[in-house]
């Protein structure tokens, strides 16, 4: 369904009456602005009919004051001198609606952000006020009537990464009877979530809340679940996107396999020889593995750089022989998938700060010095030790200290909080006092404890013995000055409350490491063509108003790939951005800005030069005319054909050359 | 008493006398035109004076072409004596259209040229450094010269003008629907040029072995390289500035194996040629980084010479500027 | 010690001056930029204990038989004088403007450092005295209040 | 008329998904910036045709400033690969014309980078008010004085 | 290969050891040292105490004159001078205005200093130009069964990372691993040993150096190796009254330089190491404290 050509015919126009409208915005515009002048001078512009300054603008009695006198001054322009277009462009094009006046006869001057915020010189603001007043004005007088371009939006919805946020969007995109695909790149869904033992403020274990929302996925019919797999491409736009994704080969037959692990059993690795990235690290896997008990999708899965057979050929392939219903399929090859979706979710989640950056905390240097997620698996029931909290050479700490901010809240690595540190420390002490029964000291700048019931969470730590050492910790060493701290961890710090430095000798250290953007946002950014902020966290549209949304039309934000927080705030924005999806994807189309380019048929040469500039091609040649045109469902209004046609040729609308040019003109022209 | 001939005048200013030619180009037809006319004025080919001019009432020349761009005083006043003498004053030719060649002398200030003409030249001779002055008495005589203006320009900006024949020089078919849609009454929209308003490659044979994709590498000069005659000349790496130029002159130059140098002036959509004709040919380059580009544009020598062959003076800038606080009028 | 570095820090941002410039603490700084390199707000707080050791001298307000203050400003007066620094001489004047008694107990080290030649006994002193001294003069006109900030860590 | 003491005029032409919105930060955040520079929003920084470059400056503007997105960052995939290219070429032209090239500067400044914005208009302005007026208006009256009649209305537009 | 050599006040007082090492060392790498004419003190952490702009002034005399001289690089091995150097070639090329009073305290002495020189450490030479291979060529006596704990101290790695890391600095531990030595696994390398305070305030200064010979004696070194005349001063001269006050701690301090000298198979008297107040012979096994 192509929306309405908007060849607006260049039929002789009548002389434009334009309404001028400048607002105070309380005092923002007005402090710096010589409001009155700047109406004053508006009304002695050709073509203005009138020209008001108002308090408000956009206020109900603004926009009312607008429609007034649209109908009562015949007004077939509108100016008005505020804030931003982006703030306030859709909302005055609405009044101009109701007014029954087409909405793009609009032009709005910022006055408020690029003059009176940054300017303190009131005459040199009203003067430049006054300028860019003008060049609004003569622009407007070429403005056309044109129409929203409504581009059709598809149903289905991609999300991209399994963890909590993605699985939570998921599951609301499904139930509101939508076509899901989620993709993620580790073997099994569940992210780091699936990793915790118990959550806080409440102790209740992750893993019984989080494996009935993994079933919940593997079972929905709306949900097509892609796990190891990646995407590598993504073109189209809003409503149309065309997403290209690797799958990486499991070797096994996903329909097939049922968990039984009897193959893992059978391999000829007799126990595991290869670090286990489920638990960290802390315990070995086999070539051939299920990622953790409750993997979602329940099915192995054979590591090819680790696997004899894959690498050398040479193996018994005992798994083989052990699987009754032969899943093993050794040839199976990458497939490359190519679907269409409406809306894509980016739920990617972080990743932790690598703790080697700081040598003084000697992790990797001392044994007994582990990161709070090792420190998770390890209280964790399923985890490699069972829960039981042993040092790495099996025996039990006595005392344990935790030390927060490592790597955040610094200049030299992260200058950012991230945000759950303190809360997860002093749950993780709790469950090894519970475990160990040993002595916890938490090292802490101050604990950041904002969260609903987690100020309580803090007073139960205090309570039950916990102790709490305010100072940032300066080194862990095994430099032993006391036969005290002979064969323990020493960790110096200036406890500041106390006033002087200690030394405080224990077993076990438990570094609180925090929270980074994954190590390729970079260029997952350049595949989604999304920015980012400078530390590399995915950039929302607005920091208050659109947290989820991006600058990218139809794609959205979840969970810690946007910023640090803890499960609430994720599963609260993972809701946010299946709503925000669900709201384009029900509605069925999406109104886009009409800025897309045109070509007058009469004008074009049938020279090409246009063709190889459009990153979209939305301008193809007609073979029989010899004349290039413009796909308008496809032109997403960049204007570098406008600029490059040699002949002038090509237009775009509410940027035609013509009214660039009155610009131009209408802000050098003395006053 | 038959009604009488219109009265026709052609006069040349700062030209190479290359329209005078294209006049005559009508061949036989110059035959029928001259009895359907009264040829008043026509220095180059005739023995008519300006005091024959001067005699006339206004209004009475039916149609004048003037042709070469305005560097003199003499031409500006000629250029003045003609729009009052004549009803419809036609810019013949890129010179009075865009100001032409000589427009590139815009380049360089009037006492840069003097001084290359008379004294720095190559081939000059003159120890006195002695210049052209304005006027100059020996005994009782004193003898003028017109003085030259410190830039050169096109005839709509010296006098209004009615129509302009684009090219350089305009071609016989141009010239002949010009005269006679004006003779015949019924004239074009005012202010119009009278060659088709679309780009030349609509004209071009070689149209359609452009390809669709063409992103440019480097660029070859015509002289230092073989051209083969049926292919795109840009997709060659020859400039041609056909998808910038009017139609009119169906394509001529890249008929004669030659890339078209943009003579017949933009269409009329374009404000400035040379930044259009910039805008779309670096747009289209292959190279994203700095010394990459650099290597392609150097493949340019002379950008003004290439963009702004025939518009310089109607260009937005009309010229260099000397940015020099001290000079005056430059 | 009488206050931590922490202390002094509130007490310059408290600008509670004379108690910090009369401190012994800016003086025990022995300068090995521990705290500097791994401040989390890259405080160069090494170069402003230093700014206090100077204003303390330059305002006359520094423990007057401390012996660190003694040593720096007799380093400066002998590197001013000669160019070059004769630890020999250096230790002597030391000891005999803090304590006499200090010199006599350690007669033991300066005969071994002698016998060892690592105490050498002909004074150092550079050729172009007259440059040093011409480029010392030179800044004697602003000594006295050192306005620009600490140099900078990257 | 112009007013006595010269303030440098500076036309920008900001694309709106990265400088338009770092001008807006930067207004947000109520940074101070000189208010010499008058922002004309276009979708992307290839949009910019040097036709505007030189129609602004032929207009009276001492400096023009095209902002645009960094590499990689363009909502239109290579909008500011197309602007590089011009803008080299476009250098070239001006420094030709006898305009220093200084007068006409293209920038990448993120939708982030308000503090940048901030830092590019001032130190613009004050290059812009080293080099001095570049008033072209005013050359070319000084230029048509030489004609003994007033140039006619049709000055400008091409035929 | 020849290396402009910046000595300082150290290398001609205590710490003749060290310069008679170091040059024996290079030389026997084929590496000649022209020493920087008329250098002058670098004004060491005390100057920096009394007047910041006085003793840029004085430390850039030197950095002037190496310029002069057409040096692109300046050897200073003193850690007080390798640190203060540095310091002013951030503050110049940081700090317009200390910039500005150096030039013109320098012009005073129609000098100028345009900031080219670059100043290095002996370690740094030693690892990244002359080569651990070359270095290996020459060990005609592996030191073989000495355990030597490494001492960076605290200056030619802070504040000014240059050659090293701040925290866990290897090139020393490279070296005398190179030399055949045991390096102890020792966390205290870039401690402080006390410096100016052993001599002015001795309960804060002597314990500092206690605490690193305490440790390495835990450890079991038989030898501390250190670059700094400082250090050494403490460590060394000041040994009788650490062991007076807290016992036996039989480990001498030497340079890393002498260690290299004894495995290159050079003589000790050759090395300096006679000058040590605390003995130490190698390779007969370590020697017992004498008074």
């Amino acid at each position: 369904m192509t929306p309405p050509q908007n060849h607006a015919p260049k039929a002789h126009r009548a002389e434009p009456r334009i309404g001028f409208y400048v607002c105070h915005c309380g005092s923002n515009i007005a402090d710096t602005v010589d409001c009155a002048e700047i109406a004053r001078y508006a009304a002695s512009l050709p073509g203005v009919i009138l020209a008001r300054d108002y308090k408000y603008m956009c206020s109900d009695p603004g926009q009312e004051l607008i429609q007034q006198d649209i109908r009562e001054y015949q007004l077939d322009r509108i100016v008005v001198a505020s804030c931003s277009p982006l703030l306030h462009e859709h909302t005055f094009r609405a009044a101009l609606a109701r007014a029954g006046l087409n909405p793009f006869y609009l032009q709005m001057v910022n006055i408020r952000e690029h003059v009176s915020w940054v300017h303190k010189n009131r005459e040199a603001a009203t003067a430049k006020a006054r300028d860019l007043a003008r060049a609004a004005i003569q622009r407007v007088r070429h403005h056309q009537a044109l129409q929203p371009i409504r581009v059709p939006i598809r149903a289905e919805a991609l999300v991209l990464g399994g963890g909590i946020a993605g699985i939570h969007a998921a599951l609301l995109l499904a139930e509101a009877g939508k076509r899901v695909i989620l993709v993620e790149r580790q073997p099994s869904i569940g992210g780091h979530m699936a990793q915790l033992d118990k959550t806080f403020p409440t102790l209740d274990c992750a893993a019984c809340i989080l494996t009935p929302k993994m079933s919940a996925v593997r079972a929905h019919p709306n949900i097509t679940l892609w796990t190891y797999s990646e995407v590598i491409k993504v073109e189209g736009y809003v409503g149309n996107f065309t997403v290209t994704v690797r799958r990486k080969p499991r070797y096994i037959n996903e329909a097939l396999c049922v968990g039984c692990k009897q193959c893992v059993d059978a391999c000829v690795f007799k126990d595991g020889k290869f670090p286990d990235e489920f638990n960290a690290g802390l315990s070995h896997r086999k070539p051939i593995y299920l990622p953790f008990p409750q993997a979602t999708p329940q099915v192995v899965v054979i590591d090819p750089d680790r696997c004899l057979n894959l690498k050398t050929g040479k193996c018994k392939k005992t798994c083989v022989e052990a699987c009754d219903r032969n899943a093993i399929v050794f040839d199976q090859q990458p497939e490359v998938h190519e679907v269409k979706v409406g809306t894509i979710i980016v739920a990617t989640g972080y990743d932790l700060f690598d703790p080697t950056r700081l040598p003084q905390y000697g992790y990797g240097r001392y044994p007994n010095v582990f990161t709070t997620l090792e420190a998770e698996r390890l209280v964790n029931s399923s985890g490699p030790t069972a829960g039981k909290v042993r040092l790495r050479d099996g025996r039990v700490p006595r005392s344990v200290g935790i030390i927060l901010c490592v790597g955040s809240r610094d200049h030299r690595t992260h200058p950012w909080c991230s945000r759950t540190c303190c809360m997860h420390s002093m749950k993780l002490a709790l469950l090894i006092r519970e475990h160990a029964g040993a002595e916890v000291t938490i090292f802490h700048m101050d604990i950041r404890s904002a969260g609903k019931g987690y100020e309580e969470f803090y007073d139960r730590c205090l309570r039950e013995g916990i102790q709490f050492i305010r100072g940032r910790v300066a080194e862990v060493t095994d430099w032993a000055m006391t036969a005290k701290e002979e064969g323990h961890l020493v960790v110096r710090v200036e406890d500041t409350l106390a006033g002087f430095v200690r030394r405080i000798p224990l077993d076990m250290i438990v570094l609180a490491v925090g929270m980074e953007p994954q190590r390729d946002a970079r260029e997952l950014r350049r595949i989604l063509n999304i920015s980012c902020s400078n530390e590399g966290w995915f950039l929302e549209r607005h920091p208050k108003l659109g947290p989820v949304i991006t600058f990218t039309d139809g794609i959205f934000l979840a969970g810690c790939c946007q910023g640090p927080k803890d499960i609430p705030d994720t599963v609260a924005q993972a809701g946010a951005a299946a709503a925000e999806a669900l709201a384009l994807m029900d509605r069925g189309y999406i109104e886009q800005e009409p800025n897309t380019a045109y070509i007058d048929p009469d004008h074009c040469c049938g020279c090409k030069s246009c063709l190889p500039l459009c990153p979209y091609s939305a301008i193809q040649l007609d073979e029989t005319q010899g004349r290039a045109f413009i796909n308008e469902a496809l032109c997403k209004g960049c204007g570098a054909c406008v600029a490059a046609c040699p002949s002038g040729s090509i237009q775009q609308h509410l940027f035609e050359d013509e009214q660039v040019f009155a610009e131009i003109d209408g802000v050098l022209s003395y006053a | 008493m038959p009604m009488p001939k219109p009265k026709l005048a052609i006069y040349w200013c700062a030209s190479c006398g290359g329209c005078e030619e294209a006049v005559v180009d009508l061949a036989e037809e110059i035959v029928e035109l001259l009895q359907s006319v009264d040829l008043v004025f026509w220095p180059c080919a005739t023995d008519l004076k300006r005091a024959d001019l001067e005699h006339l009432p206004d209004q009475a020349i039916f149609v004048s072409l003037i042709n070469g761009a305005i560097r003199t005083t003499e031409q500006e006043e000629m250029a003045h004596l003609l729009r009052q003498k004549s009803r419809f004053l036609i810019a013949y030719g890129a010179c009075a259209h865009l100001g032409g060649i000589p427009g590139l002398a815009n380049q360089f200030s009037r006492e840069e040229i003097l001084r290359y003409y008379f004294e720095t030249g190559p081939s000059t001779v003159n120890p006195e450094k002695a210049q052209p002055q304005p006027s100059y008495t020996c005994g009782h005589h004193t003898l003028t010269l017109p003085d030259l203006h410190y830039k050169v320009r096109a005839l709509d900006q010296v006098v209004s003008v009615d129509y302009y024949i684009p090219g350089c020089p305009p071609t016989p078919t141009l010239t002949r629907n010009a005269l006679k849609a004006l003779l015949a009454e019924n004239p074009p929209p005012p202010g119009s040029v009278l060659a088709p308003d679309v780009a030349l490659c609509d004209q071009c044979p070689r149209k359609a072995t452009k390809p669709l994709q063409l992103s440019f590498t480097r660029f070859q000069r015509p002289h230092l390289a073989p051209i083969d005659p049926q292919q795109c000349l840009l997709a060659q790496g020859f400039l041609c500035l056909g998808p910038a130029t009017r139609a009119g002159c169906e394509a001529l130059c890249p008929r004669g194996n030659m890339p078209c140098s943009g003579c017949f002036g933009p269409t009329s959509r374009v404000r400035d040629p040379g930044a259009k004709i910039l805008s779309s040919l670096c747009a289209n380059l292959a190279p994203k980084t700095a010394e990459e580009i650099d290597a392609v544009l150097d493949t340019i020598p002379d950008p003004i010479g290439t963009f702004y062959r025939y518009s310089l003076p109607r260009s937005l800038l009309r010229g260099k500027v000397n940015t020099s606080p001290t000079n005056h009028a430059s | 010690m009488d206050y931590t570095p922490r202390q002094i820090m509130a007490l310059v941002r408290a600008d509670f001056k004379n108690e910090v410039l009369q401190s012994r603490t800016i003086w025990l700084c022995a300068s090995c930029y521990a705290c500097t390199v791994d401040c989390p707000r890259e405080i160069r707080i090494t170069d402003i204990l230093y700014a206090l050791k100077q204003r303390a001298i330059q305002e006359g307000v520094y423990p007057r038989h401390f012996p660190i203050p003694v040593l720096a400003r007799e380093f400066a007066a002998m590197a001013r004088r000669h160019g070059r620094i004769t630890e020999a001489y250096l230790v002597l004047k030391l000891f005999t403007r803090t304590n006499w008694r200090a010199l006599l107990r350690s007669w033991r080290i300066g005969l071994a450092l002698i016998r060892t030649g690592r105490f050498r006994l002909r004074p150092e002193r550079i050729q172009r005295l007259d440059e040093l001294k011409a480029m010392l003069a030179a800044t004697a006109s602003h000594s006295s209040q050192s306005s620009f900030p600490p140099a900078k860590v990257t | 008329m112009p007013d006595a003491v010269w303030e440098p005029r500076i036309v920008a032409f900001f694309c709106n998904w990265c400088t338009y919105t770092a001008a807006d930060l930067a207004g947000v955040s109520r940074l101070q910036y000189a208010p010499n520079v008058r922002v004309i929003r276009l979708m992307c920084s290839g949009r910019v045709d040097p036709q505007f470059i030189l129609e602004a400056l032929a207009k009276g503007a001492d400096g023009v400033l095209i902002g645009g997105c960094h590499f990689g960052d363009c909502h239109y995939v290579e909008g500011n690969y197309k602007t590089f290219r011009r803008m080299r070429m476009l250098n070239r032209l001006l420094l030709a014309l006898g305009i220093e090239p200084e007068r006409v500067r293209l920038e990448w400044i993120a939708a982030s980078e308000g503090d940048k914005l901030r830092h590019v208009v001032n130190e613009m302005v004050d290059r812009i008010r080293a080099l001095g007026p570049l008033n072209l208006p005013e050359r070319f009256q000084s230029w048509n004085r030489e004609l003994s009649h007033q140039t006619p209305p049709c000055e400008g537009v091409l035929g | 290969m020849k290396y402009p050599y910046f000595p300082g006040c150290s290398l001609r007082g205590l710490g003749r050891a060290y310069e008679e090492s170091l040059l024996a060392v290079l030389h026997h790498l084929g590496v000649e040292l022209q020493e920087l004419e008329d250098w002058n003190c670098c004004g060491a952490t005390a100057y920096m105490s009394v007047d910041e702009t006085q003793a840029a002034v004085l430390a850039s005399r030197n950095l002037a004159r190496a310029e002069r001289a057409g040096f692109s690089e300046l050897l200073a091995p003193c850690s007080a001078c390798y640190l203060v150097l540095n310091k002013l070639q951030h503050s110049i090329e940081q700090f317009p205005d200390i910039q500005q009073t150096v030039q013109r305290a320098l012009a005073q002495a129609n000098l100028n200093y345009r900031g080219s020189v670059r100043v290095r450490h002996p370690l740094d030479i030693l690892l990244h130009e002359i080569g651990l291979d070359a270095i290996r060529e020459r060990v005609v006596q592996p030191l073989r069964g000495l355990k030597v704990a490494p001492y960076y101290g605290c200056q030619i790695v802070r504040p000014y990372a240059t050659f090293d890391d701040a925290h866990q600095p290897t090139t020393m531990d490279q070296l005398l691993a190179t030399l055949g030595a045991e390096v102890v696994v020792w966390p205290l390398k870039t401690k402080c040993c006390g410096g100016t305070l052993t001599g002015t305030v001795p309960e804060a200064g002597l314990r500092l150096s206690y605490i690193l010979l305490k440790e390495a004696q835990r450890r079991g070194a038989h030898v501390l190796a250190t670059v700094c005349p400082l250090c050494h001063f403490n460590l060394d001269a000041y040994h009788a009254e650490i062991e007076h006050r807290w016992g036996p701690i039989p480990i001498p301090t030497v340079y890393f330089s002498q260690l290299m000298g004894l495995a290159f198979g050079l003589a000790p008297r050759q090395l300096g190491l006679h000058r040590n107040l605390v003995p130490f012979r190698f390779p007969s096994e370590p020697t017992v404290a004498c008074p």
